[in-house]
């Protein structure tokens, strides 16, 4: 194909030829194009399909408010569906198709749709599709999915980053049209911090699309040339490309700014940068959008924006057709024409619905006065109009003017309403403004180039002036105030055919009348029911008209009958620069033990424990799957000494004068007269007297303790003690710092456990069982000196310590101790085997403590002191919660010793039926026991503990099975706690 | 949301917690007669204005203090921001 | 004679990479102490300070660099950090000894992982991570906050012009400089 | 007005223009038997079940905007059953029965689509507590299916299975749970109101409750006052405000939940897809758009608006489990206000005012509940005594301490 279109002048770089494909055809552009003013330059009119009647569609605008030309740009796993051609900056290889169409976009199969169109008005589906029931799910919906939706996921993993950032300026100007550029230039020729951001590539707004002169310079230069004095500013920085997405709370905006999206690789470098931005304050000059007016058939390819039209003609060189037709409301559609004829472009009429003389002269326009456009014909592009009085006029293409609306979304991202202005015919943002926000230029109305000028100037002043900055005088630049008046007009009620309001979702004017006449008459119901506005283009272009036909039918006002609310984004945000880095494995951090590395070179296998990575098992040459690592871990632990990392649990460093006293306000039970080198399992409860958090805390002097957590809620906990620190007890002296990652912790367990530290501690601190029996800590030094904390505690029943040395050396102390326990045939042991070992003896841990029992479910209903202050005793003893019938936590045994227990299984007894209604409770955590040789369970039960030995159910339906089992006591090992006591 | 810390300025919400109702702050005697009751209103029955509302937040990633601000929930604008230790003396909380 | 020797094996030690001109390292041998005040006895221990290492306790989010070479940072009304440099695990003996117990004093030195980033890229690239506005007019030359960057919570501190010392979790010290090394690598 | 293809065609015909109004636009009456507050789905539901099921005509809705306005507009259309505790599972499945006759019982396409919905797991611990809730599923009658990597691997071959931080295990389906037009829900239950005479009135904003000596004899409203025998308060996302009128504290507090919905795509999601390491889930509409949502802001609010940091966590959570959605474009974001009770579990209760009633703190599970909130709710009304599934939601559980908390958070609504 060859560039046909193209006309002289434009912003293109014409010594550069840039080749690319539309739907496999070759075609060429130049830097500077759009993907839609190339296809426009080649003669490309029908480019995609509407999204209900399927109905032949060219390119409509030339900015992000496209309702039509929506194509799949890239192949493979970097397509990329529904991008608006109009704001694709062309590059060197592009690919592009159009979508939502069967068979070519020529000839799509699904166009049948538009012939049934009697039949498919606004909410014809809430109407139908229920008989036979099944038949909505099996034939009706897939059907209606398959031809809804646009364009096509590629389906496979995007493959290009993002990534965020955080600005911080005194002023956001957003948009840089004339009204930003001066508000841009006076803010930082005061010394301000600015951010000007525009979503085009180039800067300038439509003084790039506009033949106006600004100092008798062409407008484009004038811009250029204030976009170089701010580039050399360095209090300014320059964000073309870059979309400011929505107004969030407290002057912080978002923004996306796409930083590869218009070369041909992104070379390795983030695809779009995702900024949060806080502003002291803003100026919005987003500028305007030029609306249509609805007639028959006013969606055939080359039916255009009048604006646009000039836009393609005067920034990209390029005419949409050789025959250029202009229907207007409002002068300034009279520019399309003037500019048009300018450049040598035949323009068959300029037909206004006005009664009144041309505002501009144009020499041999033939001016068809209080008029308006009835239908056209072409299908697949536009060939000619008819008009009211039935004339006929040749025409390829029809530049179209309804006036223009002030673009006032980010105004309504908080509370505010637009107001409505009869001189406009629109609306301009109202009163109650984001904080810190002001409106400049097209956007608050100011819809001449002279007073958008002035307005960003004087807005930007006073907005600065307000942060204490005082501004250097500049002279507002000389423009002059074209005419601009227009007319309220929005369609043409002489127009039999179907004339379209929402372009892409197929709203018609009789799809309003029909809503009011069904009772959709609130705006919001109108929307919601026609769909009206809530295509890609969210009604940019659609919103506006829509509203004024449902004012029509109830004979109100337009501000009467309301406006939507505008939400974020303004433009759509790709998901991935949403999420930025936080994707795949980068999605959360990772947090290593200490001992990690020696774990991963011995065999280790990994889990995640929140953000955690640690050992599950070590497994050995010859072990068939995890069970046989599991239980050898178990059995070498049980039967001589096991070693496992234990750090991930939360430390806390508690001190002070009145440290004592305040844990005896956190921890249900009393701490305040634990002993010096002493430590004491502690229960935490919630205010509302359920079990929040357990864990022991040694004394390691008067006024010092160290507390550790679960390793799930050692965030929470700090967070708690912060809470009864602060608010509830501020004047304790008491001090809190986490040490969670300062301490290498590793549990020695098992008989020999005493033998091996032996080894590892420095002489001089006693280790026999008299001078450091069980519950005892202290600070000891090992191998040589190194400052250690040695606790005699145990999760697993085995005489047990935990030993912590400083982090950095957590990877060799795990070294130290398999070394000296060589003698000891010491084993590593992991998370898995760790679970049993507590559920062995008896321990509850996260599955029991799950934020639904409390310590009388538990069998600690005693320790919870009724004698102290403390947090959650009094709610704890609320009379539905200590019921003598709540469940229990006691242990379960298969009475088939083969048979498996499962966790989640439900307990009913022998010969009631399985329902609700005899739930008796549930299983909540298992393991094989190889210490007993078959499987062995923890779970709560109705009076369990007065039920010993009963049989009951253990009922599993989800995964199909049911056993009998016993109820036992929880401590399957050890019970009188003579092996931690040795 | 930015909130103003006494000590630290303008931070970016996203390094707080929100807990809710500064009268978590009034937490009730045990000792009193009718505590249960008290305790209940005092973990149940928060203030929950459309308008000014004074809540607690926490600077987790920040100073680890706990602060009182007083907060629209219509606007979400903010008006004031104290240190909630200040305030928990204020109200005459102890040990 | 105990048999066996415990090896320090940090987890960025020796980490050194420039990226354009911009250079990040993970300072060697970094001790941090933290000092909490005891209630009523503030000034005390703010005097302690000043005696121990001649300069004052600056305000909260402030840091200074004492004679000796240590940061005094302050992050909140009644606790603050000891940054120093020194190898051996007794730090917190060390600072607990000069401030003769006028201060709680407690070991950080593990829990921490430091990284040093300098060069003109340093803002550029903390741009992408870090929320708090580093323009030197608001963040100038001694400034600390404790703040978020990609998950995980940092504090940093200006030491110069366009260097910085960030701290995070020791534990998840791998993630944290990814995180900052891909920031350097997206921007220069 | 019957619906039907056949009425569809006959209209297609001749030009539309024989469609009726959904339901009437009828001035307040001095009086009525009840008056229920709020023209949202539970309060739509609740004057179609009063008049279909108990047999009473004189009732009005008050709505102070257009009917639908609250949270019945503003969610991501989900149902399901998948309760665990014995104060919840009937009730939400019992709901979940009603949605599965209701288009043909209100005569109104309302698109009930039972897609599934898939939990996923991604820990031993999480397995066991889906096990848990799977199985009290079953035991209440509903269904529930474990399903494994393997299997997940086979029929959603997207999620991220290879390169996964938190590696998915399993997940555990509820094939009879999935999406229905939010808007269709009201607009039907309007419409069968509405045909049995019920007053619809919109506009209308109750401005305060005639209360005299303990009992509440009617309304005072922004269009004259109304007089009722019983007024039946179902505001949720307003209860605060509105019960204030009344003098009343509830254990409720308002938060904002935001919602999204990206461009219209071709099918690639199945049905509803939670993640089980962040706060992400996920459906595709008919229209194509794909409908998320995730956690809570985490204030106090009744902006109908969110902020940025939860925007960028729910996008993180999508991307975690599903990358290929990198380049599918958010278009709206929305934000509803919820009324988040102490355990997370909502309220259907008389109050201590005679003839003022209560129905509220749904949380963020509302719109599943419509169908069994608004029968039970009319059940309370007409017959003064709790439906049988429902007997557990009252205003004052937690003075004897009969919690019902799924998540196990306690007396902290933003967590729930």
């Amino acid at each position: 194909m060859t560039q046909t279109n193209r006309i002289s002048g434009g912003q293109i770089d014409r010594a550069r030829s840039i080749s690319f494909t539309f739907n496999g055809k070759r075609m060429t552009g130049h830097p500077g194009d759009t993907l839609a003013s190339a296809l426009l330059a080649n003669g490309q009119r029908l480019v995609g399909r509407s999204f209900k009647y399927h109905r032949p569609r060219g390119i409509f605008t030339a900015g992000s408010e496209e309702p039509n030309a929506l194509v799949q740009l890239r192949s493979g796993a970097h397509q990329e569906p529904n991008t608006r051609a109009t704001t694709v900056e062309l590059f060197d290889g592009l690919s592009a198709t159009s979508q939502n169409h069967r068979g070519p976009l020529e000839f799509d199969l699904m166009a049948a749709t538009d012939l049934l169109s009697p039949f498919l008005s606004a909410g014809f589906y809430y109407k139908t599709f229920m008989w036979p029931r099944a038949f909505w799910e099996k034939l009706y919906e897939p059907v209606i999915r398959a031809s809804a939706g646009l364009g096509r996921l590629s389906m496979q993993d995007d493959p290009d980053s993002y990534d965020k950032g955080f600005l911080h300026c005194d002023l956001l100007v957003i948009g840089a049209g004339p009204s930003g550029l001066m508000a841009a230039l006076t803010a930082a020729r005061s010394g301000a911090r600015v951010i000007l951001a525009d979503e085009d590539f180039a800067l300038g707004g439509r003084l790039n699309a506009e033949t106006l002169a600004v100092d008798d310079m062409a407008g484009a230069d004038w811009a250029a040339q204030v976009v170089a004095e701010l580039a050399a500013m360095d209090n300014v920085r320059l964000m073309p490309r870059t979309t400011v997405y929505g107004a969030y709370d407290h002057g912080t905006y978002g923004a996306l700014e796409r930083c590869t999206d218009h070369l041909a690789d992104a070379g390795g470098k983030p695809r779009q940068v995702l900024w949060r931005i806080y502003s002291k304050r803003a100026v919005l000059a987003a500028g305007s959008t030029e609306r249509p007016i609805a007639f028959g058939n006013n969606d055939r390819p080359g039916v255009m924006l009048a604006g646009a039209v000039r836009a393609y003609a005067n920034r990209f060189g390029t005419t949409p057709g050789q025959q250029v037709a202009v229907f207007t409301n409002n002068d300034d559609g009279w520019r399309t024409a003037a500019d048009l004829a300018a450049k040598g472009v035949s323009i068959p009429a300029v037909i206004d619905s006005r009664d009144a003389p041309a505002p501009i002269d144009i020499p041999g326009i033939r001016h068809i006065r209080n008029a308006a456009v009835m239908d056209t014909v072409g299908r697949k592009g536009l060939k000619s109009i008819t008009l009211t009085d039935g004339q006929v006029i040749e025409a390829d293409t029809l530049a179209v003017s309804g006036g223009w609306n002030p673009n006032v979304h980010l105004t309504c991202h908080q509370r505010g309403r637009p107001e409505w202005r009869d001189d406009l015919n629109a609306f301009v943002p109202g009163a109650n403004l984001p904080v810190g926000m002001a409106v400049a230029g097209a956007a608050n109305g100011a819809l001449t180039l002279a007073a958008a000028l002035a307005e960003g100037q004087a807005t930007a002043t006073a907005q600065i002036e307000a942060l204490g900055f005082t501004p250097t005088k500049t002279d507002t630049p000389r423009a002059e105030d074209e005419p601009s008046t227009s007319q309220a007009f929005w369609h043409v009620g002489e127009s039999r055919k179907r004339a379209w309001l929402d372009l892409q979702n197929d709203v018609t004017v009789k799809d309003v009348k029909l809503s009011y006449r069904e009772g959709f008459r609130s705006v919001e119901h109108l929307k919601r029911y026609t769909t009206l506005g809530m295509a890609t283009d969210q009604g940019k272009t659609a919103n506006i008209p829509g509203l004024a036909i449902m004012a029509e039918c109830t004979g109100k006002t337009i501000p009467e009958t309301g406006t939507t609310i505008f939400r974020p984004p303004y433009t759509p945000i790709p998901m991935g620069a949403l999420a930025g880095r936080s994707r795949g494995t980068d999605f959360r951090p990772y947090r290593l033990t200490p001992s990690h590395n020696w774990a991963k070179e011995n065999g280790a296998t990994f889990v995640e424990v929140g953000n955690w990575l640690r050992a599950q098992w070590f497994a050995r040459s010859g072990e068939k799957g995890w069970r046989d690592s599991v239980d050898r871990e178990v059995e070498m632990t049980r039967n001589s000494v096991g070693i496992c990392d234990v750090t991930t649990l939360g430390k806390i460093d508690v001190q002070g004068r009145d440290a004592a006293e305040f844990l005896n306000k956190v921890y249900a039970n009393g701490f305040a007269k634990l002993p010096v080198g002493k430590v004491r399992y502690g229960l935490m409860l919630r205010e509302d007297g359920i079990a929040y958090d357990d864990g022991t805390t040694a004394r390691l002097s008067d006024n010092h303790f160290v507390m550790t957590t679960t390793t799930a809620n050692a965030v929470l906990v700090f967070r708690r003690l912060e809470f009864a620190r602060q608010c509830l007890w501020p004047n304790m002296d008491v001090h809190l710092i986490s040490t969670t990652d300062g301490w290498a912790q590793f549990a020695v367990a098992g008989p020999n456990a005493r033998n091996l530290l032996r080894k590892v501690v420095d002489d001089g601190h006693d280790m026999s069982n008299e001078a450091f029996p069980f519950m005892a800590c202290g600070e000891v030094t090992v191998c040589g000196g190194m400052p250690a904390r040695l606790f005699r505690i145990s999760f697993s029943g085995e005489l047990a310590y935990e030993v912590a040395v400083p982090a950095r050396y957590g990877n060799s102390m795990m070294d130290v101790l398999m070394q000296a326990g060589k003698e000891f045939n010491a084993v590593p042991y992991g998370t898995e085997a760790l679970g049993v070992m507590r559920i062995e003896k008896g321990h509850a841990a996260g599955n029991e403590l799950n934020g639904q029992t409390s310590a009388h479910n538990l069998g600690m209903g005693r320790m919870v002191s009724q004698k102290k202050e403390c947090i959650g005793n009094v709610l704890s003893q609320r009379p539905e919660m200590i019921r003598d019938d709540a469940v229990k936590l006691v242990g379960f045994r298969p009475v088939n010793r083969s048979d498996k227990v499962v966790a989640g299984s439900h307990f009913i007894n022998r010969d009631d039926t399985a329902n609700m209604d005899n739930d008796q409770g549930w299983m909540t955590s298992v393991a094989y026991s190889p210490s007993l040789g078959h499987s062995i369970g923890l779970g709560f039960i109705k009076r369990g503990d007065e039920r010993m030995g009963e049989v009951v159910r253990a009922v599993n339906p989800l995964q199909g099975s049911e056993i009998e089992v016993e109820i036992v006591s929880a401590h399957f090992i050890d019970p009188e706690g003579e092996r931690l006591r040795a | 949301m930015i909130i103003n810390h006494p000590l630290l300025g303008p931070r970016d919400a996203a390094e707080f917690i929100y807990l809710g109702d500064a009268a978590l702050i009034d937490r009730p005697d045990w000792q009193a007669e009718d505590a249960m009751q008290q305790f209940h209103d005092y973990a149940y029955l928060r203030d929950n204005p459309a308008g000014p509302h004074q809540e607690l937040w926490y600077h987790e990633q920040g100073d680890r203090s706990w602060l009182v601000v007083t907060r629209d929930t219509t606007t979400h604008d903010i008006t004031d921001v104290q240190l909630a230790r200040d305030v928990a003396r204020s109200r005459g909380r102890d040990k | 004679m105990p048999e066996f020797k415990l090896i320090s094996t940090p987890p960025l030690a020796g980490y050194d990479q420039t990226f354009g001109a911009t250079r990040l390292h993970a300072p060697a041998d970094l001790a941090i102490v933290s000092l909490a005040f005891p209630l009523g006895d503030e000034n005390a221990a703010l005097a302690a300070v000043k005696s121990a290492y001649g300069t004052d306790m600056p305000e909260p989010g402030r840091s200074v660099v004492a004679k000796d070479g240590a940061r005094l940072v302050r992050l909140g009304s009644d606790q603050g950090f000891v940054i120093f440099t020194h190898a051996t695990p007794d730090a917190e003996r060390a600072v607990a000894k000069q401030l003769n117990g006028a201060a709680y004093t407690t070991d950080q030195t593990d829990v921490w992982t430091g990284l040093e980033l300098a060069g003109p890229g340093s803002r550029a690239a903390l741009e992408r991570i870090c929320p708090i506005d580093l323009h030197p007019d608001a963040f100038a030359i001694g400034h600390a906050a404790r703040t978020v960057m990609e998950h995980l919570g940092t504090l940093i501190i200006r030491t110069d012009d366009h260097a910085f010392l960030l701290l995070s979790a020791s534990s998840s010290a791998q993630s944290f400089l990814h995180a900052v090394e891909t920031s350097l690598s997206n921007t220069t | 007005m019957r619906y039907s293809a056949f009425r569809i065609f006959r209209e297609g015909l001749t030009g539309n223009k024989g469609w009726k109004p959904v339901w009437r636009e009828p001035d307040p009456k001095p009086e009525y038997d009840i008056v229920i507050v709020g023209g949202g789905g539970h309060g739509l539901a609740t004057a179609y079940y009063l008049a279909k099921e108990f047999g009473m005509r004189n009732i009005a809705v008050l709505e102070k905007g257009w009917i639908g306005s609250g949270n019945i507009g503003r969610n991501t259309t989900i149902i399901r059953s998948n309760y665990m505790l014995p104060g919840n599972e009937p009730f939400y499945e019992m709901s979940l029965k009603l949605w599965e006759g209701l288009e043909q019982d209100f005569n109104y396409n309302a698109m009930i689509s039972q897609r599934s919905i898939l939990n996923l797991f991604h820990s031993d611990a999480q397995r066991d507590a889906f096990v848990r809730r799977g199985n009290a599923m079953m035991l209440a009658g509903a269904d529930a299916e474990l399903a494994d990597a393997d299997q997940l691997r086979s029929e959603l071959p997207f999620l991220d299975f290879d390169n996964a931080r938190f590696p998915i295990k399993g997940g555990l389906y509820q094939r009879r749970g999935g999406t229905v037009r939010h808007d269709a829900v009201a607009w039907g239950y309007a419409r069968g109101a509405d045909s049995r005479g019920v007053d619809i009135i919109q506009n209308c904003e109750v401005t305060g409750f005639d209360i005299e000596n303990g009992r509440c004899t009617g309304v005072q409203t922004s269009r004259g006052a109304i007089r009722a025998k019983k007024v039946a308060v179902c505001v949720a996302g307003s209860s605060g405000r509105v019960m204030e009128k009344a003098g009343m504290r509830l254990p409720i507090e308002s938060h904002v939940l935001q919602a999204f919905v990206t461009e219209g795509l071709k099918p690639v999601i199945p049905g509803v897809i939670t993640f089980g390491a962040g706060h992400f889930y996920v459906s595709q509409s008919d229209k194509g758009g794909l409908v998320f949502g995730g956690d809570l802001d985490g204030y106090n609010s009744y902006a109908q608006r969110g902020n940025l940091p939860v925007v960028e966590d729910v996008a993180e959570g999508g991307m975690a489990i599903m990358p290929m959605i990198g380049r599918a474009r958010l278009l709206r974001s929305w934000g509803g206000i919820m009324d988040m009770s102490m355990d997370g579990s909502p309220f259907i209760d008389k109050t201590g005012v005679e003839g003022l009633y209560f129905n509220g703190g749904w949380c963020y599970g509302g719109f599943k509940a419509t169908p069994a909130s608004g029968f039970c709710y009319a059940h309370l009304l007409a017959k003064d005594e709790p439906h049988p599934t429902a007997t557990q939601m009252r205003l004052d559980r937690f003075v004897a301490g009969n919690l019902i908390d799924e998540k196990g958070m306690g007396n902290q609504p933003n967590l729930h």
